[in-house]
């Protein structure tokens, strides 16, 4: 096991991190910028260096001063979290070079899974389900207009290296295709500086069920069952849950199977999630995650197990603390991210917490990093706390969320606990299975 | 005129209060007479941020007067990695505390991911305190020399 | 000159007490004469306490003003119970607002566990002010009469 | 099930009762003495009496006051907590009498383990282990003298009416009987206003052991296996933990086997511990208290189940949700009491909390009522918070309480946070199994 990891982020996951790695018994280096110098990270992380200025890309995006930061410290590995470097398939190879570990997959996976069109050419062929679309990028109307045909439309148009749904746009008839697709070319290669682009069926109000996956070096590969995250706004994800309701097993276990000897045929190492569009009773492959997801807390409720301790773990070499027999969820979880975001224009707000209250009790975890008196800087995510509720049933977990956000308290900056409290009381939630478009289509009238 | 008289709100005396509220720098202030009373508030004052500061974990906090931190006179690192006052092992030192420097001057050397990067002076004057020691590490922003 | 006399507010009230606050080092001074009261805070607000207070769930709390808790004329409920202020349906009530009432006359009925329970007056002068209707639950400490 | 409850409680047990509560859909009543009307409970409880002044005989005792509570707001059940009425048969009875229903056993259940020399020969009978020693009350010096001959010295001297460790003297010999059995009865007198006192072999050294049980009006009895409440000062529980280490699994099954058989032939209702003392592989019946035990979490934990919610369901006449087959402990709970009081002298400390941030992420629950602000009164008990902390094994469970008492910070008083986690960091508590005497004994030397 590593002696000393250093955490290459910020805010809640650096905490979480921090925490699985004091538990294991390896010291830890927290990171910071210039902003960060009393951030809760920082606070309980045994050593601490100061990375850059408040910019991320003098900072927390510095690959250099990481691999400096560790080389002063003698870390021996860095643990990416997620967003920053977490998928950055040329800082993992560097990390590596450099003699230490990259907390995570290995680089070839997360370069592979990076590439949209790529990623689902894979798990295609490793008999993942996958939406009907090109084999490829596309590279001319022609192509383009004969796919449309084929699959029929509406079908989507998306950018190779977009993601987070940024980079796609719906067409609807052979007559938008042609209006469209060098529009779409022209924007990818303005925002992801890459033109290539790719079709893909259009499947209207599905819902977003992810598989949560993890492998080790010893030829271990195990599913950690679903998450259900269609409750999204401008695909932003608010409200997570384990398991997704009113899914078939027959169906979920079919899928499981196919996942598990997709990462097992790739080989692949540490955490990663298979994000999947469901509609009808038909999953859709849409990417591969290749770090831990924010909404990691719901699965180690349910299952028992540390995700991060086991990541950490399976990157020093280890084996899995466990085999798929040992995973047999048991409960329901949800989770709440509190934002601190303006209730009605949803814009990401920044002040003094005045005052944190959490709630707590049975079957309650906040993973955070604020703290009475805490300023949020405005540089970085509005991400305040996750409230992780768990209970005997779905209906058990709604009721314990809702009066866990009654009684959290968060005062010097607006947030969205109002938000989460009409979602959860709403009628159409409550009943379950809401597709990705449910929040926005009903944002104000709830 | 009777109608005016009888406003429910009467914001000239908040107006009024608030204006005496900051004349006197207070935080807040309440005021009743008769069946009136108004109470005005500014400014919430944070108290735990220095309440949470129970253990100070950063390589140079403890070490340089944080006074430093912010003194223009005050040249700091630019980057993470490990301090050489000279050029090489045995060699004199690129500087030494009382000496003059002058801008574009090599102060040291700070190595980062095996590479040596050689720090210039910005700023010119006497070197009238060095607050690292060879081979030490070094943070982002940490102080490295005074220059007067 | 009439006018200044029946100016709402005493500014030159309020600058003595901040100057008598930073005196003697206070973060709050309240300040109370015939009608007119006055409040000031400097400084470290401890926040929470307030802050917290964000449902009122008691009985009598938002409908009794919190002044009248501490004022030694009011008779308080000395048990949790509902309030009759008349002995029997339809009867008269003990006592009406205006009436003058004596020491250890009957003032209302508290019903608890299924037994009545007389309340008598400890105080002696005019009832001003009855705070609770009747078949009311009161709980204990809670204002029952104003006896002026 | 009931409508509305009342609390008739403070502190983090009428917290925790509350949220039981409110996630079952039940409004709540919480009462509250003068001094308590900023506390927690009060605040996010659905309604509020004050129910007298500050002493607790005046109202948290005031059964009157609690009973008429129930009346003006028609609240149909009382729960008593621990401590104050909880153990009352007196109270109980009376709140039935008044038509409401009691959260608790049947009044004649608390009256007969009330009384612990009656409890024990109820035990005996039903094949419970008990301590040898006298079959019933002794009432003169020459009975005391042959049992004390016939079982041994050293012998326990006991107040039938004593517990939570008051009310004995450990008899070393035949001398020590005839100068001391008068004294313990004019004690036991003086202290319980009953001289009935009797005889016990005195265990040197024990551990306890305690075994939680549940029963419902439907003839099901489960138990929830066993805790190791050995780490005390003078017979106040400092640590418990969940399950107890390094007890033969065989031993522990016959034990609960004669448990779940006695409890089912007293017919008996809801929640209840029955503590031990533990030995060289022998258990010995001490006590049975008839009511929610403070250190009920851990058990919940390593359970699944949430007790109160099944204690309330119960006392509404409903069946368990769950069978003896469903009780699979998985992982280790440990429970520190955080308590306001002097680290060195151990005396109750109060104040004002001025900050209050309690530790969070995965495995860790705290159940409270402090907060930023609250000003601790010094009428009642001085127990602020439960840190209750789970892993995967027992060694992950103390690396998970020692990193969660370093992110605790509570300011205002003087609390024994240190004192747990030089206990936690003990190589004998590592190694488990440490008797009831072993903190009296090292408490210096930690």
């Amino acid at each position: 096991m590593f002696k000393k990891v250093l955490i290459a982020n910020r805010g809640e996951i650096a905490v979480r991190i921090n925490r699985a790695c004091q538990e294991l018994g390896i010291l830890t280096v927290a990171v910071h910028s210039e902003a960060d110098r009393d951030s809760m990270h920082v606070r309980i992380a045994n050593e601490s260096v100061c990375i850059g200025p408040n910019q991320i890309n003098k900072s927390y995006l510095n690959t250099h001063a990481l691999i400096a930061a560790c080389e002063i410290t003698n870390a021996e590995a860095i643990h990416p979290g997620y967003g920053f470097l977490s998928e950055n398939a040329g800082f993992a190879k560097m990390v590596t070079a450099h003699g230490l570990t990259f907390i995570g997959p290995k680089h070839e996976h997360i370069e592979k899974m990076g590439d949209k069109i790529q990623a689902k050419k894979i798990m295609q062929k490793l008999g993942v389900p996958t939406v009907p679309g090109s084999e490829g990028k596309i590279i001319n109307i022609d192509d383009a207009l004969k796919i449309g045909s084929e699959i029929g439309y509406p079908v989507l148009l998306k950018a190779a290296a977009g993601g987070g749904g940024r980079g796609m746009k719906v067409i609807n008839s052979k007559k938008e295709m042609c209006d469209n697709f060098s529009i779409v070319r022209q924007e990818a290669l303005s925002f992801f500086g890459n033109d290539d682009v790719y079709i893909e069926k259009f499947i209207d109000a599905p819902r977003h069920i992810e598989v949560q996956v993890i492998g080790d070096s010893h030829g271990n590969f195990v599913h950690l069952y679903e998450r259900d995250c269609s409750i999204q706004r401008r695909n932003q994800k608010v409200i997570e849950e384990a398991v997704a309701p009113g899914i078939d097993n027959e169906d979920k276990n079919k899928l499981f199977k196919t996942v598990i000897n997709a990462i097992k045929e790739m080989g692949y190492l540490g955490v990663g999630t298979l994000e999947f569009l469901y509609h009808e009773g038909n999953f859709y492959f849409m990417e591969m995650n290749t770090r831990l997801q924010v909404e990691h807390p719901i699965t180690e409720m349910i299952t028992r197990i540390d995700l991060v301790r086991e990541q950490i773990s399976v990157a020093a070499g280890e084996k899995l603390s466990f085999d798929q027999t040992k995973i047999n969820p048991l409960g329901h979880s949800i989770e709440c991210r509190i934002n601190a975001e303006d209730p009605k224009t949803f814009k990401p707000s920044a002040g003094t917490i005045s005052l944190y209250h959490p709630p707590a009790g049975n079957g309650i975890r906040v993973d955070t990093f604020i703290y009475s008196g805490y300023k949020v800087p405005h540089y970085y995510d509005n991400l305040l706390a996750k409230l992780i509720v768990t209970g005997r049933d779905r209906d058990h977990a709604i009721r314990r969320a809702l009066r866990s956000l009654d009684e959290i308290i968060i005062e010097g900056t607006v947030t969205n606990i109002e938000l989460h409290k009409k979602i959860l009381s709403s009628e159409d939630f409550k009943k379950g299975s809401v597709s990705i478009k449910w929040l926005e289509d009903n944002i104000e009238t709830l | 005129m009777a109608n005016k008289e009888t406003k429910f709100i009467d914001k000239k005396s908040i107006k009024e209060l608030v204006d005496i509220l900051d004349e006197l720098e207070l935080t807040k202030l309440s005021y009743k007479k008769g069946d009136v009373s108004i109470s005005v508030s500014k400014g919430i004052t944070a108290t735990a941020v220095t309440s949470m500061d129970i253990q100070d974990n950063s390589l140079s906090e403890a070490k340089i007067d944080v006074d430093y931190k912010n003194d223009p006179r005050v040249i700091k690192s630019p980057m993470v990695g490990t301090v050489y006052l000279q050029p090489e092992p045995g060699a004199n030192k690129f500087i030494n505390e009382g000496d003059s420097i002058s801008i574009g001057q090599t102060m040291l050397i700070i190595e980062a991911m095996k590479t040596m990067n050689p720090i210039e002076s910005s700023l010119q004057g006497k070197v009238t305190k060095i607050f690292v020691q060879n081979e030490e590490a070094v943070e982002f922003g940490q102080p490295l020399m005074l220059i007067e």
